[in-house]
């Protein structure tokens, strides 16, 4: 048990936590807090598989735009306490059946991929403890690399579809909108 | 107990076993809420599920693999933030117009005036 | 001189038409110029096939063009025509022509046509297509819009009429379709090593660049010196020196190919049950409901009734064909062994229709009704001259195809001229009209006595090829014998039909006023009359198209059966 | 001329005007008489000149194309024309037949509102009839056969918008009180063709599958190398080489399969030649004009019949011969029978065709070697000519009183119409078999040959009680026919007219058609035919002709000695004789002796209860077209019809529950679907979210 590790499962169940909020929580400002909770475990496990710049996007993108957006959207309810619009028994067991589904099946196939891992199915390079922490520069550099390289026509398009999904955004909300 | 069963950090299995779990959360909100703020939440968790799948397997195979899923994240990330815009102002329209955004009462396409 | 493009024709014209027709104005007269100029320019294409047909007088087929499509999974658009197809294209170009000309309903004019048209489509493109996928899109692509032609603009009782038309055929279908699948995926991946007959290798064989030998784009292959099979050059199977020829099959959906496999059927079981018997069953049914015969046939009368004259006409002169058809260029050749083995139940099926069908018929008291059980009558013939599976039944059976296409719509179209008129249709409700409408009479006689069988009129030379055919079978023989008794009762309804319609005194005085034929109604009778006459007297001519066809068909049967039972 | 040639006139000149006619007799009918009249006449003349040409010689011509084949079995049906000696001189007969109807239609027709039509029907029947006789196979034989009948139905159904006498007022306001059971108050031209052609397609069930029979077994002969199958030389070869011995249809194999073949094909012939018990057509074809009868029931529809057992003769086993025999003998019997009570002049004529065509099978029935072909076939033709004449004279009667055909009505017709008398009065002891006259010597031939044939068997030492009884019967009918047709001459031209207004202006018909007459009439003569006056000459004109087609059949018994021949012969003229005079005599002694017969014919009937049984069975017409009618027409047509109708639309048959049930079945899955499809938007990700990971989840859990 190092100091890794004693990072580590702490921020595995704030973002479990943090999700099962946002699932069941019957006042829908809780679930959105705690979506914001579950979003920022996210961005510090990102730390640990070496993904600084996706970790650090993942708080501004997520925790800071779109759950700003989420919290705004949560006003327009009427009911935001949860107490009138309690969904019915038959949606909560179809939603229990099917996501119990999704739970037993991907933990089966994450299961027996992870045990595939010595295999060879996957590399066995594992992080280990003693780069834990350390910003490694070069791997933002080479992200951006990337995106300037192979991938610059999906990021262009990318960026033509942020600026429509806006401009159609604001077409939607305009007042004589149908 | 948990190291012994799916290791630490420097492991696949739990990073996968979380997103997974996240993913059924997202599952079951999704279906649950009539709220479609709640709904969004749910979808979100998903997506960060898979974003989260996708990171950790890239890590755990190569460097060069780490780093093009690390640019899929993004592109997900991006298009999580537009979808999210997209489905705000939706959820405006519809309060704007019926003034609740409650979906079990939206039906028009089964046949029913709202 | 023409190569196999103008296949394509056949289904581009109706289909361009199909799409003029609608998008052009509505306005009844442009859309029916479509029609008419789509079918005149089918019937030009057809007719250059049928005298190369006549002329070539060989059973193999006189255009073919394969493209490999997917591959991976053998669907490939392979298109054909022999002498039987090519007579049925012709069939079909000449009914759509009368159906074309005749009156059409007033109303949804663009539709209608564009309809009929894609009805014309799937028609043709059954007749064309030799591999399983396209026969059976084809096959179900007639269904949608003859739907539709009889649910709009159908009699009163049209949806229901239409939904059982389409719940039968549909129903039949499903077996074929159980049947294409399982044939598919019983052919093993490594391929199947089969012989093929000598006679069929000389007729249908092409010689490849480098002069190797090739039937249905299959290399011909041999034991070499060393015991392994080689491809066979084609002056070496001129010459008749190589003996034991076979051909390598991969999994396909190919028709021809499937048909060269038939010893591999017949020895095939699934689960433990013989699978050709099963599957033949299923094909039969399927086919069966089209032809129509006995208990499949009850949705026919119902759609005729309620369809409109030349939707009648189109059901009556070509669609039914298209069972008989199927049958002889689907289940006959790839289950030769299991049609022989079920000779004598096929037959008697036969003439079950023949005899329930001609008794309906003359019970009934709707003109429509009445034709539509003559129909089943006469189709009867068709059945039990395939089940003979000889020579003369086989080419009975395609060419009683034709005589009953001219008859059929003959009838139906006389039919309509008189509910144009009276706006009814019971038999009852008219009584001589010769006296009034001497040349509708004429022609009602006429084809009364298509119908008939009368001998120097097409019905005639169809029966007696069948009943030749049942009687050269021992298994048929005794089916061959009753069935002669539809002459009698075909006789009977029909001319039992004309007496009360057309003779004795004026029933009805105010039918008076009916006027003669019109000049329409003359251009879309009397090419069916002329070629009635001629078929009847000169049946050489289809019968060059249709006994090589036939022929090849009954030695590829008896063949196969010799190859199963012997081993 | 070629003989081919002078055939080829024969048929395809009545064909062309016919062909011509169809489209233009409405226009141009006037013309069109002429037109047919010469068309005949140059196939009349055509047909002798290639007739003399053939000769007497045995040779046969024929020629042929390849009409019907099939790709690998060998087999070419072919149409074309053969010719021998019998072929010819029937093609002959009909051509000039024909001529002479048409040339008296002319007259007979001459203000019919449908003028033109009957030359264009009468050139068709004409046509198709010379092609059943040039057949060279039984394929055109049957082809033409059934063209013969479409003439018919044309001709009979000549005046097609006459309703039934049933529904015809003016006919039930002058109906007599005898009309119970007379044809002519039953049906209309219409059903009458209708009735003719059914009763035909019966026959040909039989003729088509003895057709197809033939060609089956021939074709699986192993003397068989390709060709026409049916074509006499191949089927009479097959025959003589036993090729029906080698198979087997319904345990049928050998003898009695070529029995059965034969049987069938004369099934066709019985249709035709209306046999008992397919003889009720004929009188219903009464309805057609007078002068179509006289071609119909002379020369050419039932005489196809005839000439068809002749032509099949070497396929007939001596087992189908006693059948044809049988039939014949009790055609003629009941026919003879029926004759004696018909009080309508055609009617009488009728049931005389029947039974003289029940003569002519009894006579070929009695087979060669008793020398039945020769008596059957010489009485075809004797009798083409004097039925002709006979047909033409009630024409020429019936035009005469404005179609009263009503025996109680005439009288006294020889003084207003002496050459039609007399012509006649020829034609009817003709038919009595008077000496001198023709059919003495071809219907004592058949007599002679039926006793022949007795003695032949009882040579052999197998004669049986019902050898004797087609012999007997033919005897009876020879009185009975002497009774009834010198009862419809006496009835007709002798003594006073009873219908005084109608007969008053009777005349003769005009030239042409008296001469036609006459010439008939002349042909009634026997030396005409045998060349000399003694009718057992052998070496007559047309016995060597008939002598030919087969190679060496006579009118006279072979089989047995000349004198025993010859004492049968001598016994027979004797027998026919007396009966001759019985008939006669009872028929003057009724009917001429004895005044008013019709009341007295009703005071027999209210006082004399057996006689009246016998009246009311012949009169009905032994009740053979009732039972028709009640059986088939009322019970198979009618009833069965409607049976089979409805049972075909009823629920509890038809597929068309299942159907509905299949439909209910859709009903129930939409509702099920509908479970699915609430609207809520979360439920349908539900569903699809379960639907995708629950599969996975099994998929992965049980891999």
């Amino acid at each position: 048990m190092n100091v890794a590790t004693l990072i580590f499962w702490p921020l595995v169940a704030i973002t479990l936590v943090g999700a099962a909020g946002a699932a069941f929580a019957r006042n829908l400002v809780y679930a959105a807090l705690s979506l914001g909770a579950s979003l920022a475990g996210i961005a510090g496990l990102y730390f640990f598989l070496q993904a600084e710049y996706i970790a650090v996007i993942q708080m501004i993108v997520y925790v800071g735009g779109i759950l700003i957006l989420i919290l705004f959207g949560v006003m327009f309810s009427r009911d935001i306490q949860g107490t009138s619009s309690q969904s019915s028994w038959s949606a909560k067991l179809l939603g229990g059946l099917a996501s119990l589904a999704a739970l037993v099946s991907l933990g089966k196939l994450s299961w027996t991929i992870s045990q595939k891992e010595g295999l060879g199915l996957l590399a066995t390079r594992s992080p280990t403890s003693s780069w834990v922490g350390q910003i490694s520069s070069s791997s933002t550099t080479h992200l951006g690399d990337l995106l300037m390289g192979p991938f610059l026509v999906p990021f262009l398009v990318i960026a033509v579809l942020l600026t429509v999904v806006l401009i159609a955004a604001l077409g939607l909300v305009r007042k004589d909108a149908p | 107990m948990m190291d012994l069963l799916l290791g630490g950090p420097d492991r696949l299995a739990p990073y996968l076993m979380l997103a997974a779990a996240l993913f059924a959360l997202g599952v079951f909100a999704c279906v649950t809420r009539r709220n479609p703020v709640g709904y969004l939440m749910g979808i979100e968790l998903m997506l960060n599920a898979a974003n989260l799948d996708m990171v950790a397997y890239g890590r755990f195979r190569s460097e060069t693999a780490a780093a093009n899923a690390q640019v899929g994240s993004l592109f997900v990330i991006a298009l999580a933030a537009a979808e999210a815009a997209v489905a705000l102002a939706l959820v405006y329209a519809i309060f704007q117009n019926l003034r609740d955004v409650d979906l079990d009462k939206i039906r028009s396409l089964n046949g029913e005036e709202p | 001189m023409i190569d196999a493009t103008i296949l394509s024709v056949f289904l581009i014209l109706p289909l361009v038409g199909a799409i003029l027709a609608w998008i052009l104005p509505e306005r009844p007269n442009a859309q029916k110029t479509i029609s008419v100029s789509v079918s005149i320019g089918l019937l030009a294409a057809s007719i250059l096939l049928l005298i190369q047909s006549v002329l070539a007088q060989k059973a193999g087929f006189l255009l073919r063009e394969r493209i490999p499509l997917l591959s991976d999974w053998g669907i490939a658009w392979h298109v054909g025509v022999d002498g039987l197809s090519i007579a049925m294209l012709f069939l079909s170009a000449l009914v759509q022509f009368a159906a074309s000309v005749v009156a059409a309903p007033k109303e949804r004019v663009r539709a209608y046509h564009s309809l009929v048209q894609l009805l014309f489509v799937g028609v043709n493109g059954t007749f064309l297509a030799l591999d399983m996928v396209f026969f059976y899109t084809f096959w179900e692509i007639m269904l949608i819009p003859m739907f539709f032609l009889i649910a709009i603009w159908g009699g009163d009782d049209r949806k229901r009429a239409a939904v059982k038309f389409f719940l039968y055929t549909m129903a039949g279908s499903m077996g074929m379709l159980l049947v294409i699948l399982v044939l598919h995926y019983k052919i093993p991946a490594e391929g199947v090593t089969v012989g093929v007959r000598t006679a069929e290798v000389q007729e249908q064989m092409t010689v490849e660049r480098d002069g190797t030998a090739q039937i249905y784009d299959l290399a011909i292959l041999s034991p070499d010196a060393g015991g392994k099979l080689a491809p066979v050059q084609a002056s070496e199977i001129v010459k008749g020196s190589k003996s034991s020829l076979s051909v390598k099959i991969l999994p396909n959906f190919d028709l021809l190919h499937w048909k060269l496999l038939a010893p591999y059927w017949a020895n095939l079981r699934v689960w433990g049950f013989a699978l050709a018997p099963l599957a033949l069953g299923l094909l039969f049914i399927a086919f069966a409901v089209k032809v129509p015969v006995f208990p499949l046939h009850l949705w026919l009368p119902h759609a005729h009734v309620q369809a409109p004259t030349a939707i009648s006409v189109v059901l009556a002169g070509i669609l039914l064909k298209l069972g008989v058809y199927g049958l002889i260029r689907v289940a006959w050749p790839i289950f030769p062994v299991a049609a022989l083995d079920g000779a004598t139940m096929f037959a008697w099926i036969g003439v079950i229709s023949i005899v329930w069908g001609a008794m309906a018929a003359l019970g009934q008291s709707d003109f429509k009704r009445l034709v539509a059980y003559s129909s089943i009558s006469h189709m009867g013939f068709c059945v039990l001259g395939l089940a003979s599976a000889t020579s003369q039944g086989i080419s009975g059976a395609a060419y009683q195809c034709v005589s009953h296409g001219l008859s059929a719509s003959l009838l139906f179209l006389l039919v309509g001229c008189l509910y144009d008129r009276a706006h009814h249709r019971r038999v009852d409700g008219f009584g001589g009209l010769a006296q009034i409408m001497p040349t509708f009479s004429a022609f009602f006689l006429f084809a009364a006595m298509v119908g008939v069988g009368l001998p120097g009129l097409a019905g005639f030379v169809g029966e007696l090829s069948s009943l030749l055919g049942a009687w050269s079978n021992a298994a048929t023989r005794v089916a061959g014998w009753v069935a002669a008794s539809g002459v009698v009762l075909s006789a009977a309804y029909l001319l039992w039909t004309v007496k009360r319609v057309l003779y004795g005194p004026l029933r009805h005085s105010e039918q008076r006023a009916f006027s003669d034929l019109t000049i329409t109604e003359w251009a879309a009778l009397s090419p069916l009359a002329v070629l009635s006459i001629l078929f009847g007297v000169w049946p050489g001519i289809l019968q060059s198209a249709l006994g090589p066809v036939s022929a090849s068909l009954a030695s590829h049967m008896a063949w196969v059966a010799g190859l199963v039972r012997g081993s | 001329m070629n003989p081919i040639l002078s055939a080829l006139i024969g048929l395809f000149l009545p064909l062309a005007v016919s062909v011509f006619g169809t489209f233009t007799w409405r226009k141009w009918g006037k013309a069109l008489d002429l037109l047919s009249v010469g068309a005949l006449l140059v196939g009349a003349i055509a047909t002798c000149l290639g007739a003399i040409e053939l000769g007497q010689s045995g040779a046969s011509v024929s020629t042929s194309v390849p009409w019907l084949w099939f790709e690998g079995t060998g087999i070419v049906f072919s149409l074309g024309i053969h010719l021998d000696a019998l072929g010819a001189m029937m093609l002959f007969v009909v051509q000039a037949l024909g001529f002479l109807v048409l040339v008296f239609s002319r007259w007979y027709l001459h203000d019919d509102r449908f003028y033109g039509k009957f030359f264009a029907s009468f050139s068709f029947f004409v046509f198709a009839m010379s092609g059943v006789v040039v057949a060279p196979g039984l394929l055109q034989a049957f082809i033409c056969w059934e063209l013969v009948g479409l003439g018919s139905y044309f001709l009979i159904g000549y005046w097609h918008d006459k309703p039934e006498a049933s529904q015809d007022p003016e006919y039930q306001a002058n109906k007599p009180f005898y009309a119970t059971g007379l044809i002519e108050s039953k049906l209309s031209p219409s059903s009458a063709q209708f009735k003719a052609f059914l009763v035909n397609r019966i026959g040909d069930f039989g003729f088509l599958s003895g057709l197809a029979l033939c060609a089956w077994v021939v074709s699986t002969w192993s003397g068989f190398h390709g060709g026409d199958p049916l074509s006499w030389s191949t089927l009479f070869g097959a025959v003589a080489a036993g090729a029906f011995g080698k198979v087997t249809f319904l345990g049928f194999s050998g003898a009695a399969l070529l029995t059965l073949a034969g049987l069938l094909v004369f099934l066709g012939a019985m249709g035709k030649s209306a046999q008992f018990p397919l003889h009720v057509w004929l009188p219903d074809a009464m309805q057609g004009p007078t002068t179509a009868s006289a071609i119909i029931h002379a020369a050419t529809m039932v005489a196809a019949g005839v000439f068809l057992t002749a032509r099949i003769y070497p396929m007939l086993t001596p087992e189908a011969l006693v059948a044809i025999q049988w039939v014949g003998a009790i055609t003629a019997f009941v026919a003879v029978t029926i004759a004696c009570v018909q009080w309508d002049f055609k009617a009488v004529l009728a049931y005389s065709t029947i039974s003289q065509l029940g003569y002519m099978m009894l006579g070929l029935g009695s087979g060669a070697e008793a020398g039945g072909y020769g008596a059957g076939v010489s009485h075809l033709f004797t009798h083409a000519i004097f039925k002709c004449m006979l047909f033409l004279g009630a024409a020429a009667v019936i035009h005469a009183l404005h179609g009263i055909q009503d025996l109680n009505r005439m009288g006294g017709l020889a003084k207003k119409m002496p050459l039609t008398a007399l012509a006649t009065g020829i034609g009817t002891l003709a038919i009595l078999g008077v000496p001198g006259f023709s059919a003495f010597w071809s219907k004592d031939a058949i007599l002679a040959a039926a006793s022949a044939k007795v003695s032949i068997a009882s040579v052999n030492g197998d004669c049986t009680f019902g050898a004797l009884i087609p012999w007997i019967l033919g005897l009876g009918t020879a009185g009975l026919t002497a009774f009834y047709m010198s009862r419809q001459w006496l009835l007709a031209f002798w003594g006073k007219g009873r219908d005084a207004h109608a007969v008053d202006h009777a005349h003769d018909p005009d030239k042409p058609s008296v001469i036609v007459l006459l010439v008939l009439a002349l042909f009634s003569i026997q030396a005409v035919w045998t060349g000399s006056l003694n009718p057992a000459s052998e070496h007559s004109w047309l016995s060597g002709l008939l002598a030919t087609p087969l190679g060496g059949l006579h009118a006279t018994a072979v089989g047995l000695p000349e004198e025993l021949s010859r004492v049968i012969h001598i016994q027979t003229m004797v027998a026919t004789l007396v009966l001759l005079v019985f008939g006669v005599g009872a028929a003057w002694f009724l009917y001429a002796f004895l005044p008013s017969q019709g009341e007295r014919t009703a005071q027999w009937l209210r006082r004399d209860p057996p006689t009246n049984l016998v009246w009311q069975w012949l009169a009905n017409l032994w009740f053979i077209d009732k039972a028709y009618d009640w059986l088939f027409v009322e019970g198979l047509g009618r009833r069965g019809g409607k049976a089979v109708a409805q049972a075909d639309l009823s629920k509890c048959f038809s597929l068309d529950r299942t159907i509905d049930e299949a439909a209910g079945l859709t009903g129930w899955a939409g509702r099920f679907a509908n479970f699915f499809q609430s609207g809520r938007s979360g439920a349908y990700a539900g569903w699809t979210l379960l639907a995708v990971f629950g599969a996975l989840a099994i998929v992965l859990l049980y891999k």
